[in-house]
C-alpha cells in the first residue's frame, strides 16, 4: 500500500505544475453546429468499442468472454493516455520525422493543440483518439481466446505507436514525399487502409504467430451467446455513423452523403450475405446477416466521401460477396485460425472498400473532387492500390516483428492448461456467469 | 423407494406435472438437458462451418417415489407427454435405498412426500 | 459459386454507370445547427430497431429469439435497399400517383434528391427512410415465434411499397383532395397513424391468418431474458427521442417540445401501468413498467408537435390506462394471439395518442397553430379519427390481402414441427446461447 | 376496473384545461448549433439510467437482477414526473424560499418556463430532469437486494425533493448569501457534489439504516452476468459525454474541454485500477477495470469545466487510486454493506473530484475563470472543501431522517424470506430468466 | 459404494461444501436444478398473465462415497442446510455398483476419493 | 440394465459421443454442472474480495444400456476423455430396474436403444 501512495504522491507532484499551456480564451472562430455533430459524432466512436467488444465477445467460448471484453476496455484505457502523451503528435504534428514516416513531437502532451478552429483542434484530436482506440480492438478478435493478457497490453502500445501513428500520419496526416499517400490523392475517407487495412493485416500476422486455438478447426464450441454479438453489431452500425459522418469534420453535405451511404452500403452488403447463404444452404443465419453488415460498413468506410447511394450499394454487394467466399470458403482452405475473422472482414472488407472508392467516386458527391474508373479516371484505382500496399506491407512487417519481440520478452500464447480452462478465470480470475444465484 | 428419472420434451413440463399433481405425485425435481436420442438435432451453420447440432434440448424430472406409486407415476407423465412423434423421451427406474427430509431429518418412505 | 460471380458482375456493371446525377456543390442554404442535429436523429432512429429486437426478443421463447433478431436485422437491410431504390419517390415525390394515393416515380433510385434546402434531401430522405425500418418491424412481434422467414421477407417488401408508402404519401408526403390527410390539418408529429396505427393494425390481421401459436394462451412459457427486454426499452426510449425530436427537421423550439413531451408522457405512462398493478395485484412488474413506457413513446408520437409537457401527462396517464386494458382484459377476452401486444401497445397507443394529439393540442406550442378540444377546437377530433379511419381500413385491407396471398405462394406459417423446436435452428440453423463451454 | 376509469376520467378533466400558458412563437434568440448539441447530450444522460441500470444489475445475485432494473425505471418514470411537477422550480426557481435553502414555486406546472434563451429554458429543465433522475439512481446499489419497493418509491420521491432540490438550488441555482455554494464559486461542473457526493453519502447512510444482507461478506456470491456490468460500463461511459460536455450548456470550447477530460480522466483510472490490481494480485480484472472507469467519470465531473487534459490524468489517477484503497481496503475493514459500493465509488470519488477541481482548475481552459491550488490559488480548496462539507451534511441527516420515516410507515427491509427468495419473484412476480425453453 | 444425491437451498451451497470437507468428503458434483416440493413457488404475472410459478430454484449435490461415508455425509449435509424451514430439501441415498476414475483407470472404492 | 454418469472435461464432449456412437451406444442425456474434485477451481477476485473458486464447470453424462454395453460404454468414455491430466473426470455405474419408451410404451431392454 506504501508503494502505491507514495507512486501517487510522485504523479500528482509531476502533473501539479504542467508548464505547458494549453489552449486560450474561447475562439470566435468556432462553427456551433459543426462542433455540435462533432462532439456527438466523437461520443458514437467511443461507443463502438463496447460494440465491438460484445460483437467478439458473443462469439467466443462462455470461458473467454470476459477476457475479450477485458481486451477491448483496456485499448479505451491504454491507448487514450498514450494518445494524449505522445500518439497524436506522432501522427498529427505537421512537422515531420525520419522522412515524413512520423509526425514529430511538437503535440507532445497536448502543447500547442488548442481550442480554435471551425472545430476545435482538441476535439479533432479526441475524435482521432477514438480511431485509435478501436483500430487496435480489432486486431484482438484474431487472438481471441489464447492471447496472455499482459503480452496483450505491451504489444497494443507498441502497435499504436511504431504501426498505427505512422500509417495515419501518411494518409491523413500530411506526409508528403515518399509516404505522402494523402498528398496522393488516395481516398480514405473514415480508414479503410488506416483503420481497417491496417487491423486486418496485423490480425493475419498474429494467426500466425500464435497459432492456433486447440482442437481448432473441428472442436471449437460455436458462439457462446449470439444475441450479444447481435447487440455487438447494433452498436457498431450505429456508433459508425460517427466514425464515418464524422469524418468529415463538420455537420455538411459531406456528411450527410457519408451518412446515407453507409446506411446503403451496410444494408446492402448484409442483404446479399443473407442472400449467398439462402441460396448455398437454403437457410439465412443471423450470423451471416451481421458479419455481412459489418463488412459493408468496413467497405464504406474509404469511400464514404466519394461515393453516392447507388455506388453504395456496389460496394455493399461487394463487400456481402467477396468477405463471404473469403470467410466461408478460402479461409477454411488455408486452415488458419483467424478467431473471429478479422482479416476476412476487416482486412478484405478494407481492400475491397479501398478499392471500390476507387470505381465509384464521383465529384457529385459533395466535398469531394475526385472521380474514379466509372466515373472516367482510371488512374484511381493506382493511387488506392499504392495506399493498400504501403499499409499491408509496413504494418505486416512491423507488426510481425513486434510480435516476436513481445512473445520472446513477455510472452503472448496462454499455456494449454489455460486454454482449457478459459481465459477468463485464468488471467483474470473471474466467471462471467454464475451458475448458482 | 423408487428413484425415478424421465426425460421429455420441454414443452411437456407443464402438463407432466399437472397429470402427476392429479395423481398425488407433488414433488419433483427438473432440470434443463440435453438429449442426444432417436430424434436427431437440427444441423447449425456458423459463418460457413457446418456442426452436426446433434444435442436438442429436453427436461429432465426426477421424482423419489414409494413403490406404490410407481405405476402412477410412470402413467402419469407417459399421459401427459405421449405424442407419439420420435423424441418423446425415456423413464428409468432406479431401486432408492434412502431417502432423508432435511428439515425434520425423518427418514426412509415418510420422508419421500 | 460461379453463379454468385456472374451475378455480381452484372450488378457491378450495372451500377457503374449510374446515369443518375445525385447532387452538387455543397449549398450555401444548409443550416449546419439543423443538419447536427438530424444527423443525431437519424443515428437515433437506426438504433432503435435493434432496441426494438431486444425488446422483442427477450421476450419471446429461447428457442426463437434469433428469429425475432434476424426478423428486425433483415428489415434494416431490406427496407434500406427498397427505399433508396423505390419506396422513397412513392412516399415523398411532390407529383402524385393513381389519384393522390401514391407519390410517383420521380425520385426513383434517388434521382433528383440533392443536398440542398435547410437541411438537405438526401439527409431527410435518410431519416425518413429509417421510419420505414421500424414501421415493419413492429408489426412482426404479432406473429413472432411461427412466421417463416421467406414469407416474411416477401411480405414485408410488399407491405412497404403498398402499404407504408401510401400512408406516409397521405399524411406527410403531400398528398392532396381524398387521400390529403396532411391537407387536411391531421396531427401526426411523429407517426401516430403513419407508423403505430398502420403497424398495429397489420399485426392484428397477422394474428387472424395465422392463427395461434401451440399451447396458447395456457401453455406458452413467460419470457425467457427480461433483462433483453429492458435494455431493448431503454434503447427504444433513448432512440425514440430522435424519432419524435428530430420530426421538427431543425434543432429548434419545435424539437425542444417535442423532446420534452416524449420524456414525459413515457414517464407517466410507465407510472401509471405501475400504479394500476400495484392496486389490481400488489405488485408492479418489470414487464408492465416497460410495457407501459412504450405505450407512452407511442402515444405521444402523433402529438409531440402540438402538446405540452402538461397535456403530455394526460396523454401518458390514458395511454398507460387504456393499453394495460387492452392487453390485461380485452385482449384474453378475445383469446386471439399477439404473440407481443403489437396491436395493444402500438395499435391502440397510435390511436389513443391520435385523438389526443386532437385534445390537448394547443397553439402555445412552438411551430404548431393547430388547438384541439380542450383549448377550443372541437373539429380537430373529427380530422384526427378520418386520419384513423383511412389507416385502419387500408393497412387492414391490404395487409390482409398480401397475406393471404404470400401465404398462398410462399407459405407463411411454420410447421408444428418448426413451431416445436424452435424458429432459430429450423429457420436459421443456430442456437441462440450454448449449453456447453 | 371502474375505480380506474373515474381516476382516469378526473385526471383527464383536470388536464383539460390547464390555465398555465407554456411558451409562445419560435424566438429569434436560439442557437441551432447548442441547441443540437444540447438535445443530444440530453437524450445521452436519459440513456445513463439504463446503462447503470445493468451495471448494477449485472453485478447483483441472479434473483434479484429485475428489481434492480426495475428501480432504475421507476426514477425514470417517477423522478421525471416530479420533476416537472414541482422539482424543477424548487431547484431552479429564481427566486428563494426559507432563506435561500429551496428555489420557489414560480416554476410549478413549468409555469413560465418558455422555449426562449440561447438555448430553451425548456431544454434546459429537461436536461437538468435527466440529473434529477440519475442521481437517486445511483443510491439504489447500497441497499440493493434488500430494499422494499414501495418504501423505495416513497423514499426517493421525498429525497429528490428534499435533499436533491435544495443542494441543487445551492450550487447551480442561483442561491445566494449562506447557501450560496455556487455564488461562493464553488467548482462543480456537472455534479461532483450535487449529483454523486450527494448519493454517495445517502447511499452510506442507507447501508446503516438498513443493515446487512444476509450471509454478507462471506456467503454473497459473484456478479451473475458480468458482461452485462460491463455493458452498462459501456453506456455510462457513453451517456457522461452529454452529462459532461452537455453542462457546458453549448456547444463551445468548454464543451469540447469537458469531454476531452472526460475521457482522458476515465481512461487513466480505468488503467490506473488494472495496475494496482496486477501489483497486488498479479491479475488485472473487467470488474475492477469498468470500477475504475466509472470512478474516473465520477471524480472528472465537477472539474470537468475548469481542468485541461493533463490534469485529467492526475484527477483520474487519483480516482483509480483512492478509490481502489477505499472499496478493496477501508469498506471491508469496517464492515458495512454498500452492496454495489456506492458510496465507495460515487462518494469518495466525487469528493475527490472536488477537491481535485480544486487543484488543476485553470484559467487556461475556455469558459473557466477560476485557478486552483497547482496555479496559485489555495484559497479555492477551501471554496470545495465548504460544497463537500454542505452536501455531506445535508444529504446525510435528511437522507437518515428519511430512510427512518419511511421506514416507521412503510417499512423498507424485505424480509428474509423475501431476501432468500430473491425480490425478483417476492417483489415484482417475475423471474429474469427462465430455466425452461 | 452408494450415490448420494441431495437436493438443497441454493443459499446453501456454501456452507455445504465446507461442512463435507471437514468430514473429508471432498468431492463433489452440483447442477443447478428447479424443484417442486411442499415448499410453493412464487405466482408470476406477466402483461396480467398469471403463472402458478410451481419451481423454485434449488441446487443438486451428487456425491459418491464408500458405504462408511455415507452417514457423515448425510450429517454434514444436514447440519449445513437444516433452517427448520419448509423448503430445506431432501437426501437420495441410491446403491452404486462401480465407479471408475478416468484419468488412472483405477475402479472400485479407491476410485471414488 | 444399468445407468451410467460420467463426469467429463466439457471440451471433451464430442470426442465422447464420437466414441459412443462408434460403439453402437447412440442415446445419451447431457448436464451442465459444476464440479469440486482433486482438480482445484480458480481462484477469483471481485472489488478485492476474493472467492475460493472450488467449483469448475464439467460435463455429465447419462446413459442408460443393457448390462452387455455396460463395458463398452465404460471405455469408449476413458477412450475419449483421458488426458491423464487431473480433472478428467469419474464414471459411476447405477443399477436400474426399469425403461421405458414414452412414446411407444415399450419397457424393459428393448427400450434402452
Ligand atoms: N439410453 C438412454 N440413455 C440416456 N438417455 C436417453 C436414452 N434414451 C433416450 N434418452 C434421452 O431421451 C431423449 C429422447 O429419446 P429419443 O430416442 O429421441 O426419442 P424416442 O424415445 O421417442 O425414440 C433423448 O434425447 C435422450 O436425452
Ligand atoms: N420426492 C421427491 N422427489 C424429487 N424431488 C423432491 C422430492 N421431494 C422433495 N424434492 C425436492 O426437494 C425440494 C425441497 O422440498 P420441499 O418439499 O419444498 O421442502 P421440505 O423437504 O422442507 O418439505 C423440492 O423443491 C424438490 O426439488
Ligand atoms: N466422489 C465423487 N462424487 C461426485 N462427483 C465426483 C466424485 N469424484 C469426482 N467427481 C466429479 O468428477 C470431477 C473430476 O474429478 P477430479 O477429482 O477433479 O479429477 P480426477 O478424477 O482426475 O482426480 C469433479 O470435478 C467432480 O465433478
Amino acid at each position: 500500500m506504501k508503494r502505491l501512495i507514495t507512486t501517487f504522491l510522485f504523479l500528482l507532484a509531476a502533473l501539479a505544475f504542467p508548464g505547458i499551456v494549453m489552449g486560450a480564451e474561447e475562439p470566435s472562430s468556432l462553427n456551433k453546429g459543426d462542433t455540435a455533430w462533432m462532439l456527438t459524432a466523437t461520443a458514437l466512436v467511443l461507443l463502438m468499442t463496447p460494440g465491438l467488444a460484445f460483437f467478439y465477445g458473443g462469439l467466443v467460448r462462455r470461458k473467454n468472454i470476459l477476457s475479450v471484453l477485458m481486451q477491448c476496455f483496456m485499448c479505451m484505457c491504454l491507448m487514450t493516455v498514450i494518445w494524449v502523451l505522445v500518439g497524436y503528435s506522432l501522427a498529427f504534428s505537421d512537422e515531420h520525422m525520419l522522412g515524413g514516416m512520423f509526425g514529430n513531437f511538437k503535440h507532445l502532451f497536448l502543447s500547442g493543440v488548442g481550442y480554435d478552429g471551425n472545430i476545435p483542434d482538441q476535439l479533432f484530436m479526441i475524435f482521432q483518439g477514438m480511431f485509435a482506440i478501436i483500430t487496435p480492438a480489432l486486431i484482438l478478435g484474431a487472438f481471441a481466446e489464447r492471447m496472455k493478457f499482459t503480452g496483450f497490453c505491451i504489444f497494443m502500445s507498441l502497435w499504436l505507436l511504431l504501426v498505427y501513428c505512422p500509417v495515419c500520419h501518411w494518409v491523413w496526416g500530411g506526409a508528403t514525399g515518399f509516404f505522402g499517400l494523402g498528398e496522393d490523392g488516395a481516398l480514405d475517407f473514415a480508414g479503410g487502409t488506416v483503420v481497417h487495412v491496417n487491423a486486418g493485416i496485423a490480425a493475419l500476422v498474429a494467426t500466425f504467430v500464435l497459432g492456433k486455438r486447440q482442437g481448432y478447426p473441428g472442436k471449437i464450441s460455436p458462439p457462446h451467446n449470439l444475441p450479444f454479438a447481435v447487440l455487438g453489431a447494433g452498436l457498431l452500425w450505429f456508433g459508425w455513423f460517427g466514425f464515418n459522418a464524422g469524418s468529415a469534420l463538420a455537420a455538411n453535405g459531406s456528411a450527410v452523403n457519408a451518412f446515407v451511404v453507409t446506411q446503403v452500403a451496410t444494408a446492402m452488403a448484409g442483404l446479399t450475405w443473407s442472400i449467398i447463404e439462402r441460396i448455398r444452404n437454403g437457410k439465412t443465419t443471423v450470423l451471416g446477416m451481421i458479419t455481412g453488415a459489418v463488412a459493408g460498413l468496413v467497405a464504406i468506410t474509404p469511400a464514404a466521401g466519394s461515393v453516392n447511394a447507388m455506388g453504395a450499394l456496389g460496394v455493399g454487394a461487394g463487400a456481402g460477396l467477396i468477405c463471404y467466399i473469403f470467410v466461408a470458403a478460402i479461409k477454411p482452405a488455408f486452415g488458419y485460425d483467424d478467431s473471429l475473422d478479422v482479416f476476412g472482414v476487416h482486412g478484405i472488407g478494407g481492400i475491397w472498400g479501398a478499392l471500390a472508392a476507387g470505381l465509384w467516386a464521383t465529384n457529385a458527391v459533395p466535398g469531394n473532387e475526385t472521380n474514379g474508373l466509372f466515373y472516367g479516371n482510371p488512374e484511381q484505382i493506382g493511387i488506392q492500390i499504392k495506399a493498400i500496399v504501403y499499409t499491408l506491407v509496413w504494418s505486416g512487417v512491423v507488426s510481425f516483428i513486434l510480435f516476436k519481440v513481445v512473445d520472446a520478452v513477455f510472452g503472448i500464447k496462454a499455456s494449454e492448461h489455460e486454454e482449457r480452462i478459459g481465459l477468463d478465470l485464468t488471467e483474470h480470475a473471474e466467471a462471467a456467469y454464475t451458475v448458482v444465484e | 423407494m423408487k428413484y425415478i428419472v424421465a426425460i421429455i420434451q420441454p414443452d411437456c413440463l407443464n402438463a407432466a406435472m399437472d397429470e402427476l399433481g392429479k395423481q398425488g405425485v407433488d414433488l419433483v425435481t427438473v432440470t434443463e438437458v440435453m438429449g442426444h436420442g432417436r430424434q436427431k438435432g437440427e444441423a447449425q451453420v456458423y459463418r460457413g462451418h457446418k456442426e452436426a447440432g446433434r444435442l436438442l434440448r429436453k427436461i429432465k424430472l426426477e421424482i423419489a417415489v414409494n413403490d406404490d406409486y410407481v405405476d402412477k407415476t410412470i402413467s402419469a407423465i407417459t399421459t401427459a407427454t405421449r405424442t407419439e412423434q420420435i423424441g418423446d423421451g425415456k423413464i428409468f427406474v432406479l431401486p432408492l435405498e434412502q431417502c432423508a427430509r432435511i428439515r425434520t431429518g425423518e427418514v426412509g418412505p415418510v420422508a419421500i412426500g
